[in-house]
């Protein structure tokens, strides 16, 4: 096989078998409108959704519970003018966004880890599971004085959220690789690192992305949770502030704000899914 | 109790919440007051529960706990070096508010009927082992019934509009709820409050010990100057809100959702409710003391010399 | 020439529920380094399981597989094993699909490249370097992972049946194209099929199994090469054998 | 085709390919060897966690805040005597069954449906983030006023969460599922019934499942934060208590029934897990 | 005989990021009621894209499929299709995977299962009844597809390369039993080789595709039935018809 490079005789398979490769012409609505509907149909829902909202409002179910989609407005106004709003936003973004990227790593690399050990996952998995069903508010005493009341308490809570669904689902793809691609690796001579990177990521890819999506909003929840638990900043204290003083509009303004966060960060995974779903036909693709 | 973390000429302040015990603070932070007397707020935590409090003065997160006494009480049965630094309101400013349709006597007949009124009714309280319940089960006390037994006790957490929505769509026939909820409902058309300490509706628990500010010994003593420091702020404070008709403006800031008539009646309210001074006076705290110990709050509570420091001793 | 792989009493006892299947039994072979072994057998006879067992992807219920000496206990990188099923990566496209093998081996991106797409002419399948596959034609596939497996140059090729699902014309240039590498590099190849023909045109020796691997005939071919189908297809030393095999094939199957 | 069954002429093809069956003359070690040593194994931890968690709890750490295990056992013993445990267990027991079953029932259902119109998922995707970033207990008083402070509201809230979960999982396993079996029942005259039933049901089992298993931590938290919000029953209820004494020895003592109780659905869903993954390969099984 | 499958003018185009690649332009085809015919062509050249189109699997980017008159737009209960690529229900065993065109149909479980049993011993499988695909081997499970497909009693069959993965003798067999079946039954068949040989063994008609499934051959194959591979093979009609193809493939090639 040394001498493969020089030779020049070569089976005349090649042309033969050539597909036939157009350039497509197609009309900028072929090339966008499935988008263009599919936010054409989100904005429209909104719409409706805030339209039924402003009206059933003091109508058909008691404004001092639900707020207005006016007031929630006006209220935003207001944070945007004096600051209150970008300055809690940031807090909290920060947050999740540190708790968010933590745990999803960790989940994701231990994941990996103990899925390929079965015997080891196995053992520990109930355990995993036992923790994970402690409410951490129960616990909110022992992290303060473990963690303090800091950003950082809160960043741990995100991330522990977090980490438990990410690892889940990745262990759960990796646990379906197809065998026959990681027997091809190994026949090529690769190692626990190659199947680990070159197979097993990639395969494994759909349940991890599911982890990090189902994850978005328990990193937001973890965070103000946090918040909630000591906090004089953050979404998560501007939601107790305004109940504790009956600003019902307050504390819808806070959760719309949470929304668009959680709105924003899916969008990102949902790129993140795009590119490396880009193999699949169309019909599995998200 | 651990030590302080923060750096000199620091206090971190954690508070239980934004209820109308912690106006003081918000008044001499307002108003500049620690800056006069060269105190400097670092972080104010709102931790919603006393083990929370607790907990974070434990791990030297926060130099001073403002709460209620239940919490400073709480603490001092696990670090007996616990005392109390500045009282905040000298009243206990928790109602039994009832619904519009509550059947039963008037607000103006006597509290025996009141109370026998609330028999097997469904009361929402903000959680066992409260003030709130501690309030349920001394009045029930006092008519010879037994809160656990003679009436259905909902614990609702410490969220105003969850009473009131709970109170209004029916789900509990009266609250034991912080002020201002009884003002609010009130306002709102909800509910009134039907039997008020505050008010005076209880003979001999016109005026007891209730949301203080309270810290270990430790800090006093690694902090002394900035404590003192923080007294005379709210010393300052708690005088303004007495007799400054001024800070009506404060406190419309500081309780921004509630209803403009609820803040009426609110300020005059709380204009006898806060103490004049930071001092405790000998009766009240042994009210609270009493109090605590016959409805079972606190076990075995340590006696008024115990808990208030030589200072603030008032007789 | 010297036995470079040595199988002794293989078996291999697949279990289901309480049963256990026995797909392989006392499966004896030896192969000389530098040879080309068909192994001809019917279907379900034996013939994966052997050389999954051959390249060290499965471990055998009893038995030893050795190559140079050395117990074959996993896959080794001397040894290349063209699988039945495909077993490409379905995210990677073709060139990349071909890259693999170097791509663990360390190579350079830049000779990876080269070699890769040379490959890819070599089976025919220039165009369709950016194509992943799923967008390939069956016989495609089968060839990508020809490509794969030669480009990673290993000194033992183990294939199982790679050019069945391809016509007979691709086959016979792909076949001529495996023999001239071989004889070019002293490889050893191992090429199960069940085709009578593809086995008398390719082999030094063929090894016809039985069920269970029972080995029916083992003997050398000792026509001359290059074969030619067209004309071996006249010659009665080919029809004597091919009449032989088929006997060995009934035979081995009761 | 329809004279197949009177044919008698049939391939000898028969008996020859038929491969070799033995018994297997297994050992009682062979047999349960793996599973009685992870058994060991959990139990060899849980016995070290506790030794260490005694040894270390007023040491280590402050025991106020982390109590101590024969303090919890203590603790558990007595809520035994006086039958507290039992009461407040069972309480919070039927609201997660119930939401648990309510939740993944309505989840799975919803994934499947909403997977099959991905036009229609994609639209509402970004909503149904949004809406599961929110932190329940601050809709605490919606809550209440719409669905009252009983059972039904902790079972909602237990639903609610665990929909979420089961729903993402299911979606996306149904859209991993290989094309080629759904064409394959497709070309049998199978209709979207049939396709749904006998390939995307059983190929997305997967997906399914791990949305099962990490539904069930949070099945326990929404019934217990239900209960912390509006209750005077159940396990939520009795750490509310406990924390508000600062009995810590109580607060874990409910957070170990709490656990028990995570690790016991667990279980059950490892079991259904076990059953339909009987055609797994040994490696890919849970 | 009536015509029952029509195609005019299919042309297929997949759309690949920025473009299209043809792999089907212009297929003409009719196929006659009760008819076997055989589509012979080279590895790429539209085959399994053309059954595709046929089935109603895939939609056509331009042109018609007519079935008895109406135009496929989907899958059909009478058109059977085994597809080149395994499709069996990894989590079924063999007798359930067979069972399945049954359940779908609403066959009562206990013929379901005669059925199934009868059709699993035809293709040779008994005793492999409770094995899941992953426990066969690549011929078996080939064979599992075709007793499934048989099983549905459909009027016409569509067959990519179902015999591929078959040692001869195996091959034989069913290719016996499938004309059998087509004889008795009066159904029709498409099937889909790239073996001349058993193109001509079994085709009523052949049809020769080149690239992008153009039509280089199409003729009637009129030897004499049964046909005997050993006599055909020196019988010179079949040589003839035999170098006939090979030149049309070569020619389709270009
Ligand atoms: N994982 C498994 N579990 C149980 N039985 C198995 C398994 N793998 C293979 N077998 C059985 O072992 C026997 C041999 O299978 P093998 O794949 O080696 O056949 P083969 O000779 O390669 O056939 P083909 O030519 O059809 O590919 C078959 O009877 C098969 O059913
Ligand atoms: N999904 C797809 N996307 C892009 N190109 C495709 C796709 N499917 C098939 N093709 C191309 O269409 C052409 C014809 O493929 P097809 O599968 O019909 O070939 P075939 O005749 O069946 O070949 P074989 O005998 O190897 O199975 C090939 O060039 C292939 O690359
Ligand atoms: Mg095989
Ligand atoms: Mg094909």
């Amino acid at each position: 096989m040394s001498t493969m490079t020089e030779s020049t005789q070569s089976p005349k398979t090649g042309a033969e078998s050539r597909a036939d490769v157009v350039a497509l012409q197609r009309t900028w609505w072929e090339r966008n409108g499935r988008t263009t509907s599919i936010w054409a149909a989100r904005i429209a829902l909104i719409v409706a959704l805030v339209a039924v909202w402003q009206l059933a409002a003091g109508r058909l179910f008691d404004a001092s519970f639900t707020s207005r989609p006016t007031d929630i407005w006006a209220r935003l106004v207001d944070w945007n003018a004096d600051g209150t709003l970008w300055m809690h936003s940031w807090i909290t973004l920060q947050e999740v966004v540190y708790g968010y990227a933590l745990g999803s790593a960790g989940g994701a690399l231990l994941g990996f880890v103990l899925a390929s050990v079965p015997t080891f996952y196995k053992v520990l998995d109930p355990f995993i599971m036992a923790l994970y069903a402690i409410p951490k508010v129960a616990l909110a005493p022992l992290f303060i004085v473990w963690f303090g009341i800091e950003m950082d308490m809160k960043i741990l809570l995100a991330a522990v959220t977090v980490f438990f669904l990410v690892f889940l689902n990745t262990a759960a793809g990796v646990r379906e690789v197809d065998r026959g691609l990681i027997d091809a690796v190994r026949l090529m001579g690769g190692g626990r690192r190659d199947i680990a990177l070159k197979v097993v990521l990639p395969a494994s890819m759909t349940g991890m992305l599911t982890g990090l999506k189902v994850a978005i909003p328990y990193a937001l929840i973890g965070a103000v949770i946090g918040e909630l638990v000591a906090s004089n900043r953050g979404l998560g204290y501007l939601i107790s502030n305004s109940a504790a003083t009956f600003d019902t509009a307050g504390v819808f303004a806070t959760l719309v704000v949470l929304s668009v966060i959680a709105a924003i960060l899916n969008f990102l995974v949902g790129l993140l899914d795009h590119r490396v779903s880009r193999w699949k036909p169309a019909e599995a693709r998200t | 109790g651990g030590a302080s973390d923060t750096p000199e000429g620091v206090l971190n302040v954690g508070q239980i919440s934004d209820s109308v015990a912690f106006f003081p603070l918000y008044v001499a932070e307002e108003r500049g007051y620690f800056e006069d007397e060269g105190v400097e707020l670092g972080e104010r935590p709102r931790l919603g529960t006393g083990a929370k409090l607790a907990a974070a003065l434990q791990s030297g997160s926060i130099d001073l706990g403002a709460g209620v006494l239940t919490d400073a009480l709480n603490l001092y049965g696990r670090d007996d070096s616990t005392e109390l630094t500045a009282s905040l309101v000298d009243k206990y400013y928790v109602d039994i508010i009832v619904g519009e349709d509550f059947e039963g006597p008037g607000q103006d007949a006597p509290l025996e009927e009141r109370i026998d009124a609330l028999k097997g009714k469904n009361i929402g309280i903000t959680g066992p082992g409260s003030g709130t319940e501690a309030l349920v089960a001394y009045l029930f006390q006092k008519n010879g019934m037994e809160a656990a037994t003679d009436a259905k006790l909902v614990n609702l957490g410490a969220d105003p509009p969850a009473a009131l929505g709970a109170l209004e769509s029916g789900q509990v026939d009266a609250l034991s709820f912080f002020q201002p909820v009884a003002q609010q409902a009130d306002a709102t058309g909800v509910g009134s409050a039907y039997i008020s300490p505050s008010r005076g509706d209880i003979p001999g628990f016109e005026h007891t010990a209730h949301g203080v500010v309270f810290t270990t010994a430790d800090v006093r003593e690694q902090k002394s100057e900035e404590v003192a420091g923080f007294q005379r702020a709210i010393e300052r404070a708690n005088k303004d809100i007495r007799e400054d008709p001024e800070v009506e403006k404060l406190l419309a800031e500081y309780m921004e959702g509630i209803d403009a008539d609820a803040r009426a009646e609110l300020l005059p309210i709380m204009q006898e409710e806060v103490p004049d001074g930071i001092g405790f006076p000998k009766e009240s705290v042994e009210a609270a003391l009493e109090f605590h110990e016959s409805t079972g709050l606190v076990e075995d509570p340590p006696g008024y010399t115990d808990i208030v420091p030589k200072d603030l001793r008032t007789e | 020439m010297s036995t470079l792989l040595e199988v002794r009493g293989l078996t291999k006892q697949f279990v289901k529920d309480d049963t256990g299947i026995v797909a392989l039994r006392d499966f004896d072979l030896q192969v000389e380094q530098g040879s080309f072994v068909t192994i001809l057998g019917r279907s379900g006879c034996g013939k994966s399981t052997a050389l999954n067992l051959l390249s060290g992807l499965l471990q055998p219920t009893s038995g030893t597989v050795t190559y140079k000496g050395g117990a074959v206990d996993g896959p080794r990188t001397e040894i290349s094993y063209l699988t039945q099923s495909d077993t490409l990566m379905p995210w990677r496209d073709v060139r990349r699909n071909v890259e693999m093998p170097m791509e663990i081996s360390g190579v350079g991106a830049r000779e990876r490249r080269d070699r890769a797409m040379e490959l890819v002419e070599r089976v025919g399948l220039s165009g369709f370097e950016h194509h992943y596959p799923r967008e390939l034609s069956g016989g495609m596939r089968r060839r990508v992972s020809l490509a794969r497996m030669l480009v990673g140059n290993p000194e033992t090729l183990l294939m199982d049946e790679p050019f069945g699902a391809l016509d007979a014309q691709l086959r016979l240039e792909l076949q001529t194209e495996l023999l001239r590498l071989w004889q070019d590099s002293g490889q050893t190849v191992v090429f199960v099929t069940h085709d009578i023909e593809e086995a008398l045109l390719l082999g030094d020796r063929v090894v016809v199994l039985g069920l269970r691997g029972r080995r029916v005939l083992d003997r050398g071919i000792d026509l001359p090469r290059p074969r030619d189908p067209d004309e071996l297809r006249v010659e009665p030393a080919f029809v004597a054998l091919h009449r032989q095999m088929t006997e060995a094939l009934r035979e081995g199957a009761r």
